[in-house]
């Protein structure tokens, strides 16, 4: 029985005149459109896409943290037996810290500027743990030493601007950690950061999850993380999955065309010398809606007319439990002939 | 942080001997020179030449600058021609009266402000947030004297509630021990009349509380509506604190920075402001006593107190920069 | 501080109570709003309506006018004489007479003052200071400074303990009117001894005054009230019956005047039940106050507002017929009908009907654009341009709106072709500068006369050459001196006739209007006599 | 391929996408200021306050011809008792009826409008233009004067400061002093108060300009200072000037009235300005209140439009919230 299930989430973003962030004039966006997923005890699953896909926004939903105003969100998602979408505000209030734990991307900007760090730990362990004064001092202490922040007393009176880089995500996770939360939303937690402090938090998470059969749902769009760290994947294009499977599965058979894309733009050191990276065409804003067809058409390099004949359904064109949302995904048989017809 | 304020006061000084160097030149441009002003257009020849010896004024300048500077040090500010008294004494003797006035008005525009831009901010669309907007915007432009002759006309002329004019009413014999006659009253425990004297501030304050008002709501609503959407309120909330402890430690801490500055800058404009909110209300502070020098060209008032409403602006930023680094860790270093 | 917050509350409302009460029975405080601070607590020294309207409370002169009229009447002096020739003026004093230190007064406190101020020094000799002095004694036993007029004071003897004898040089016109004045007031000897202690200095145009006209409790005069406090911080000066006045005591204890210095502020003022009286009414308030039921008692005119020109300024108004052509083209019926207060008259020559030497034969220049025209038409001045000085922030008694008055005959000259050119000026000291010293083309002012002569009007500008006005007309100059030294009052009267029509047939300025200046109390005050010299007594208030 | 008509429009459409992008967004000014265009018409402040101000405009530029009477001839002098307290309202004569001279107050009005935005709009370039300079001096030395500059920088912004702490209406009356009583005096009065604000702001705009990006990639491959200064840092510093601009009309004309109150005014009260409207009639605003309430009104809502503007410019200009 999984912790987290997430059935046919939707997020809308009401248009607005002029308000910020929420697109163009008078028009609502779907920023996540019937995205589901399962994540088990002590699983690591994966959530990847390019900026813009909905991954965050996933995130934020299911943690509560969008605005009320302006955002619909429909679907369900049973964490523990309870829909989290539908839960009262002091109910997942309640949940937040304790049972579900969130790591952002920006540790700088993520941990606040004019309170040491300390109290940004104890407040955490006193709301959900009633610890207080010296117990919470020392309880931060330690979470501090688990996260690997050395001279952790020193660190609690310093402020976020002292501190480095790593040693703030490292912060951030003692936060998210504190409570022994259930289920742990680490969104881009290493894109900020150094390549080299990168491995080492990501080291830590892994540790951590490891520990304490944590559930991880991890959120990127670096396919080097997916590889050393998820069991299961889900690959979002424009607010949709495109492609679920097992890590595995997914990188011995990238299947849809844009997790084909993405795996053929990494740069690869057993590739033939010579042989260009592979990018994918455009950006995501060059996207049509779902309701008109597949929304990556624009971008694919195998499309056809019948791409833009209705929304595509998932399907396991390849094996079981690996599902693609393509008309015309890529197979081992046709692969290279369409790829070359295209570009030349 | 004693430092700070070490470093602070020293930047003081350049400061003050620019602004002295501004005034002494202007004082020597002034139509005719300081002669001219002395005697009128009357003058002869022969007086404006005695003058300018009595003053030393034939003098090289820079011996004439010297001569300033060395009075301003001995608070020697000269004698106001109006009133025959130094101008150091008409100073405290009106200045708390002007103190009393905007610190009144400065604590309803924070006390109000602060509170209805937050709610603003939260609840933006609302029309608590259109009322406080569009009230802000009116606070900044309706012409101060005019918005304190209306109410004025109101609530003292038509109402009755409060008194019209002056610092205290006749016959209250308040006893003068720090010459805030609010505090005196409370001090020397003649209750009634320190009422008596707050009644007297409610209407000056609140027309001299306008624009700072307005100032503050918007700076607050504008920095709240920034910090809610800042990463550090949501990393707050996902970790499911208080709704209070997320207000009050991560929301308006971070917030109210900015307010701060704005509040150091508003003395200037407090002090404009009380020229004539204390004329309107006849109420016997610096700010009357500037617009009567006005009037009557007292330079010797109007040098002094430029010279110290700087030293008083500059004593306040300085105030203001080290309460905002005791609230942001972020200047301690820099 | 909940605490504290509740007792404020509670005493305020206590406070508020008293207030009532206060209204309902024995109201012993009457407030009068002025417009200005008074500048001094001794009225040697001043030579504002301020500081007089105060002090004339606490202190008396030998003479005083009769109260709600010009004519002089006893004070201090229960009957006076000169001698023909003018020279020596003999005072019965009256007796019984305390000053409020405890002196008694007598003939030796009389020549102690005028012996005190006779030997004034130093700063005292400044024109700002000793004005009145100096308007009506001339000099000091030593003078300081050249221009300085020459001292015509000569002795004051204690002839008994009751007379007092004061002797001049020369006959003046100013005298006996000068003993009514305020400057002149008698005050105790022991302060007297006080004040010579104590110097008045200047530095550059600043003049410091002495501590002891600064603070109440120095001062001691001989007034139905005497002064208890003066808090300038509250722009207040207390006054306290005193109870061993010679004459009809004070009717309410406590008599406070307190500065507001707009009249709206005042007016606004009385209208919220802050003051019970209030002085300088603004024309425009006085229906409104009558008919809230406030009493605005009027005054007889004793004042002259004109429009003075400065020839040496100007040459083109050397020309008789430029200066005729102005007083044509001004339209004084409309100024009166629209500006000034009820009561208000056009004016035909430089003083008011109410003055004896006020002649019905001067010539008249009638309102008349086309005459205005033709007259600067006939001079070769038909692109006449003049610049018209007008003072702001301030009214006077006679004139109480400067700006609009300035402005509706700024109207009327462009109609006769004029080209004016406006320039404000602040009223003091940039205005009365300028125009004392001849520094405007044209200007307008006027005055309030200090007690009933024909000389304390046309004496003041036309006695001998002034920079205010810039010419020297032997004919004018001449009547005038004719006048002033006649010491038969008859022949004197018709001797200020014979000059008026001189300075009419002149024209050396356009005389525009007299008016009577209100002033306005509460419904519950019984008013004092109001008076033409605007020297009300305030002992004779008392509360309905 | 068998396509219908339907699906191979879409087809054109998505070609036409895959064109569009090889485009590369444009960062220029000239790009910043169409966005910044469209968004302040969608914009209701910036429209309210456009509106109010075109009006406003409009009115001070034909307001003369429109005005039914001479605004400074007292043609119905005779019938305005201003002793008596007997004014006259409005009547089908005269809309706004008469002023206490006896002139048409509407013909004042309309014709008070240039004369109050020209001391607006002239206080304000006064302000701009010294403010300016001072910045731009003051700015640059910062950025590339190295130490000497910093510390010059440092001088002319403390002097600022303290020029800003200084009541503004006594920097006007101190300009008054030596200059006189004038209507250019009001109006250098006036932009002499708005010069520090202009000089920190343009210079605080210079300094996060400075140490911006494609400032320093450009010191980077060797161009000249001032070149720099002139075509890099200038244009892109000179949004929020020009926002301030807006607002500061607003303040100068509220400014203006208050010297207008104070007596400092234009020295010829017959011509009509609002400020000196308003101060004048306010002594008679228990027997003609109407007379005060025609130019405060005025006053309050020029001064809401500009202010309404100049916020929408601001929202739109700046670049944190482009979308």
């Amino acid at each position: 029985m999984s912790l987290l299930s997430v059935d046919a989430l939707s997020v809308t973003f009401a248009g607005h005149g002029t308000g910020r962030g929420a697109g163009r004039a008078g028009r609502a966006t779907k920023a996540v459109d019937g995205v589901s997923f399962d994540v088990a005890e002590g699983q690591v699953v994966g959530l990847v896409g390019e900026s813009g896909c909905g991954k965050s926004v996933t995130a934020l939903a299911l943690m509560g943290l969008l605005p009320r105003k302006g955002v619909s969100v429909g679907g369900r998602a049973e964490f523990d037996g309870a829909d989290l979408l539908s839960m009262g505000e002091k109910k997942i209030r309640d949940l937040r810290g304790s049972q579900l734990a969130m790591i952002f991307q920006d540790p700088l900007s993520s941990l606040n500027p004019v309170v040491p760090i300390g109290v940004q730990v104890t407040e955490i362990l006193t709301r959900h743990r009633g610890l207080k004064g010296e117990a919470a001092r020392k309880e931060a202490a330690s979470l501090l030493d688990r996260v690997g922040i050395p001279d952790p007393d020193r660190r609690l009176k310093e402020y976020p601007h002292q501190l480095s880089g790593g040693m703030r995500q490292r912060a951030l996770i003692a936060m998210a950690v504190a409570c022994a939360p259930r289920l742990l939303i680490a969104d881009e937690p290493t894109t900020a950061l150094d390549v080299t402090i990168q491995a080492q938090i990501l080291e830590l998470l892994k540790e951590l999850v490891d520990q304490e059969g944590t559930a991880l749902l991890m959120i990127t769009h670096d396919l080097g993380v997916v590889a050393g760290l998820c069991d299961q994947v889900n690959v979002l294009y424009a607010g949709r999955a495109v492609e679920t499977a097992g890590r595995r599965e997914l990188f011995a058979h990238p299947t849809h065309p844009y997790a084909h894309g993405l795996l053929g733009s990494i740069p690869r050191l057993d590739a033939p010398r010579g042989e260009p990276l592979r990018p994918i065409r455009g950006s995501i804003n060059d996207k049509i809606a779902w309701a008109d067809g597949c929304a990556f058409a624009p971008r694919c390099d195998f499309y056809t007319l019948q791409c833009l004949t209705g929304t595509p359904e998932l399907t396991e064109p390849r094996a079981p439990g690996h599902q693609v949302r393509c008309v015309n995904p890529v197979l081992p048989a046709d692969r290279s002939a369409d790829a070359a017809e295209v570009s030349s | 942080m004693l430092r700070l304020v070490a470093r602070r006061l020293l930047q003081l000084i350049p400061t003050l001997l620019g602004l002295s160097v501004l005034l002494f030149l202007w004082l020597n441009r002034l139509p005719g020179g300081p002669a001219s002003a002395i005697l009128g257009e009357r003058a002869t020849e022969a007086e404006v030449a005695r003058i300018n010896r009595a003053l030393g004024l034939d003098e090289p300048v820079w011996v004439q600058y010297g001569r300033f500077i060395k009075r301003i040090f001995q608070l020697d500010l000269g004698t106001s021609t109006q009133t025959g008294q130094p101008v150091w004494e008409e100073f405290t003797l009106r200045f708390p009266a002007t103190v009393e006035l905007s610190v009144a008005a400065i604590a309803i525009a924070i006390v109000v402000g602060v509170p209805l831009g937050y709610f603003a901010a939260r609840r933006r669309g609302s029309w608590l947030d259109v009322t406080a907007v569009s009230g802000s915007l009116l606070g900044i432009c309706i012409p101060v004297f005019f918005l304190a002759l209306l109410l004025k006309g109101l609530f003292a002329v038509n109402l009755g509630i409060f008194p019209s004019f002056g610092r205290l009413s006749t016959g209250i014999d308040a006893t003068k021990v720090t010459g805030f006659a609010v505090l005196d009253g409370l001090l020397t425990g003649e209750f009634d009349a320190s009422w008596d004297a707050v009644m007297h501030l409610v209407l000056p304050a609140v027309a001299l509380a306008s624009i700072p008002l307005a100032v503050i709501v918007r700076m607050t609503r504008a920095s709240v509506l920034e910090v809610l959407g800042e990463d550090y309120v949501r990393t707050a909330e996902s970790k499911g604190l208080d709704k209070r402890v997320v207000r009050a430690r991560h929301v308006l801490r971070n917030a109210l920075l900015p307010v701060i500055t704005a509040v150091g800058l508003l003395t200037g404009s407090l002090l404009s402001g009380a020229v004539l909110t204390e004329s309107v209300f006849s109420f016997g502070g610096i700010g009357q006593f500037i617009r009567t020098s006005i009037d009557a060209r007292d330079y010797p008032v109007l040098v002094g107190f430029i010279l110290f409403i700087a030293l008083v602006y500059v004593l306040i930023n300085l105030l203001v920069d080290v309460a905002y680094s005791l609230i942001d860790p972020r200047v301690r270093v820099h | 501080m909940t605490a504290l917050a509740v007792a404020l509350i509670a005493t305020g409302c206590s406070s508020e109570r008293d207030k009532e009460g206060d209204s309902g029975g024995a109201k012993d405080t009457f407030v009068f709003g002025g417009p200005g601070d008074p500048g001094s607590l001794d009225p040697a020294l001043a030579s504002d309506g301020e500081t007089f309207r105060v002090t004339r409370q606490a202190f008396e002169a030998l003479l005083k006018h009769e109260p709600g009229g010009s004519e002089l009447a006893p004070a201090l002096a229960e009957k006076w004489s000169g001698n023909d020739a003018g020279t020596v003026w003999t005072f019965n004093l009256r007796k019984d007479v305390t000053f409020h230190d405890g002196e008694k007064f007598n003939a030796a406190a009389v020549c102690a003052n005028y012996d005190h101020w006779f030997n004034w020094k130093g700063t005292y000799q400044s024109s700002a200071v000793s004005y009145y002095w100096q308007t009506v004694m001339g000099g000091f036993a030593a003078n300081e400074d050249p221009e300085t007029p020459k001292a015509n004071y000569k002795s004051c003897t204690a002839k008994d303990d009751s007379t007092a004898v004061i002797e001049v040089n020369e006959p003046s016109a100013n005298l006996p009117g000068g003993f009514s004045l305020q400057a002149l007031a008698i005050h105790s000897p022991k302060a007297l001894k006080e004040y010579a202690k104590q110097d008045a200095t200047a530095k550059g145009d600043a003049i410091t005054y002495p501590k002891y006209s600064q603070v109440a409790g120095t001062v001691a005069g001989t007034g139905p009230y005497k002064v208890s406090e003066w808090n300038k911080g509250n722009k207040e000066v207390s006054l306290e019956r005193f109870d061993d006045y010679w004459g009809e005591k004070a009717k309410i204890k406590n008599l406070v005047f307190r500065t507001i210095d707009t009249e709206d502020g005042r007016r606004q003022a009385l209208q919220a039940g802050d003051i019970d009286g209030y002085d300088l009414v603004a024309p425009a308030d006085v229906k409104t106050l009558e008919s809230d039921g406030f009493q605005v008692p009027t005054r007889d005119v004793f004042n002259i507002f004109y429009v003075g020109m400065s020839q040496e300024k100007n040459a083109a108004l050397k020309k008789p017929e430029v200066r005729q052509a102005i007083a044509h083209a001004i339209d004084r019926e409309n100024l009166v009908k629209t500006q000034l207060p009820e009561g208000g008259v056009a004016a035909t020559q430089f003083m008011p009907d109410t003055v004896a030497g006020y002649s019905d034969k001067v010539k008249t220049y009638p309102f008349d654009t086309a005459k205005a025209k033709q007259l600067l038409a006939g001079a070769d001045e038909s692109a006449l341009k003049v610049e018209f000085c007008y003072p702001t922030e301030v009214t006077r008694p006679y004139m109480p709106a400067p700006q609009d008055m300035f402005e509706l005959m700024k109207a009327d000259l462009e109609k006769a072709g004029i080209t004016v050119t406006p320039k404000p000026m602040k009223w003091a000291p940039d205005y009365l500068d300028a125009t004392e010293a001849g520094g405007c083309e044209l200007h307008m002012l006027g005055w309030t006369g200090d007690f009933n002569d024909g000389y304390n009007f046309i004496g003041t500008w036309f006695a001998e050459y002034d920079k205010q006005w810039g010419f020297k007309d032997k004919g004018v100059f001449d009547a005038m001196k004719a006048a002033s030294i006649e010491t038969d009052p008859a022949k004197r009267t018709e001797l200020y006739k014979t000059a008026n029509e001189t300075i009419m047939a002149y024209l050396p300025g356009v005389p525009i209007s007299s008016s009577p200046p209100a002033i306005a109390f509460a419904d519950d005050v019984n008013p004092p006599k109001v008076s033409p010299l605007t020297q009300e007594n305030f002992a004779e208030t008392s509360f309905k | 391929m068998n396509a219908t008509p339907g699906l191979q429009k879409k087809a054109d459409k998505i070609d036409r996408l895959a064109q569009l992008m090889e485009r590369t967004e444009t960062t220029s000014g000239a790009g910043l200021w169409r966005e910044a265009f469209r968004r302040l018409r969608t914009s209701k402040t910036a429209i309210i306050g456009g509106v109010v101000i075109g009006v406003f405009v409009l009115v001070a530029i034909v307001g003369p011809w429109l005005a039914p009477y001479s605004p400074t001839a007292q043609d119905w002098r005779g019938e305005v008792f201003p002793n008596q307290g007997r004014f006259v309202g409005p009547r089908g004569e005269n809309w706004f009826g008469l002023d206490h001279l006896g002139r048409d107050e509407f013909s004042r009005m309309l014709v008070g409008a240039r004369q109050t935005l020209l001391v607006g709009v002239v206080s304000m370039l006064i302000g701009l233009v010294a403010g300016a300079v001072i910045g731009a001096v003051s700015g640059a030395a910062a950025t590339l004067g190295g130490e000497p500059g910093k510390r010059l920088d440092t001088v002319i912004m403390r002097v600022t400061d303290i020029i800003l702490a200084l009541p503004s209406l006594l920097l006007a009356v101190s300009v008054a002093a030596v200059l006189g009583q004038s209507l250019t005096t009001v109006m250098i009065a006036v932009g002499v108060v708005q010069v520090p604000v202009f000089a920190r702001l343009l210079r605080g705009s210079m300094l996060a300009q400075g140490s911006s990006d494609y400032v320093l990639a450009a010191k980077a491959v060797g161009i000249r200072k001032r070149r720099i200064v002139l075509t890099q840092i200038m244009p892109n510093s000179l949004s929020p000037v020009i926002v301030q601009a807006t607002l500061s009309l607003a303040t100068a004309i509220i400014e203006a009235a208050a010297l207008s109150y104070l007596g400092l005014g234009n020295p010829d009260p017959a011509i009509p300005e609002w400020g000196v409207m308003l101060s004048q009639a306010q002594r008679f605003f228990d027997n003609a209140p109407m007379m005060s309430v025609y130019p405060a009104v005025g006053i309050i809502v020029t001064a809401l439009g500009f202010t309404l503007l100049g916020e929408a410019m601001r929202e739109a200009l700046d670049p944190k919230l482009r979308g």
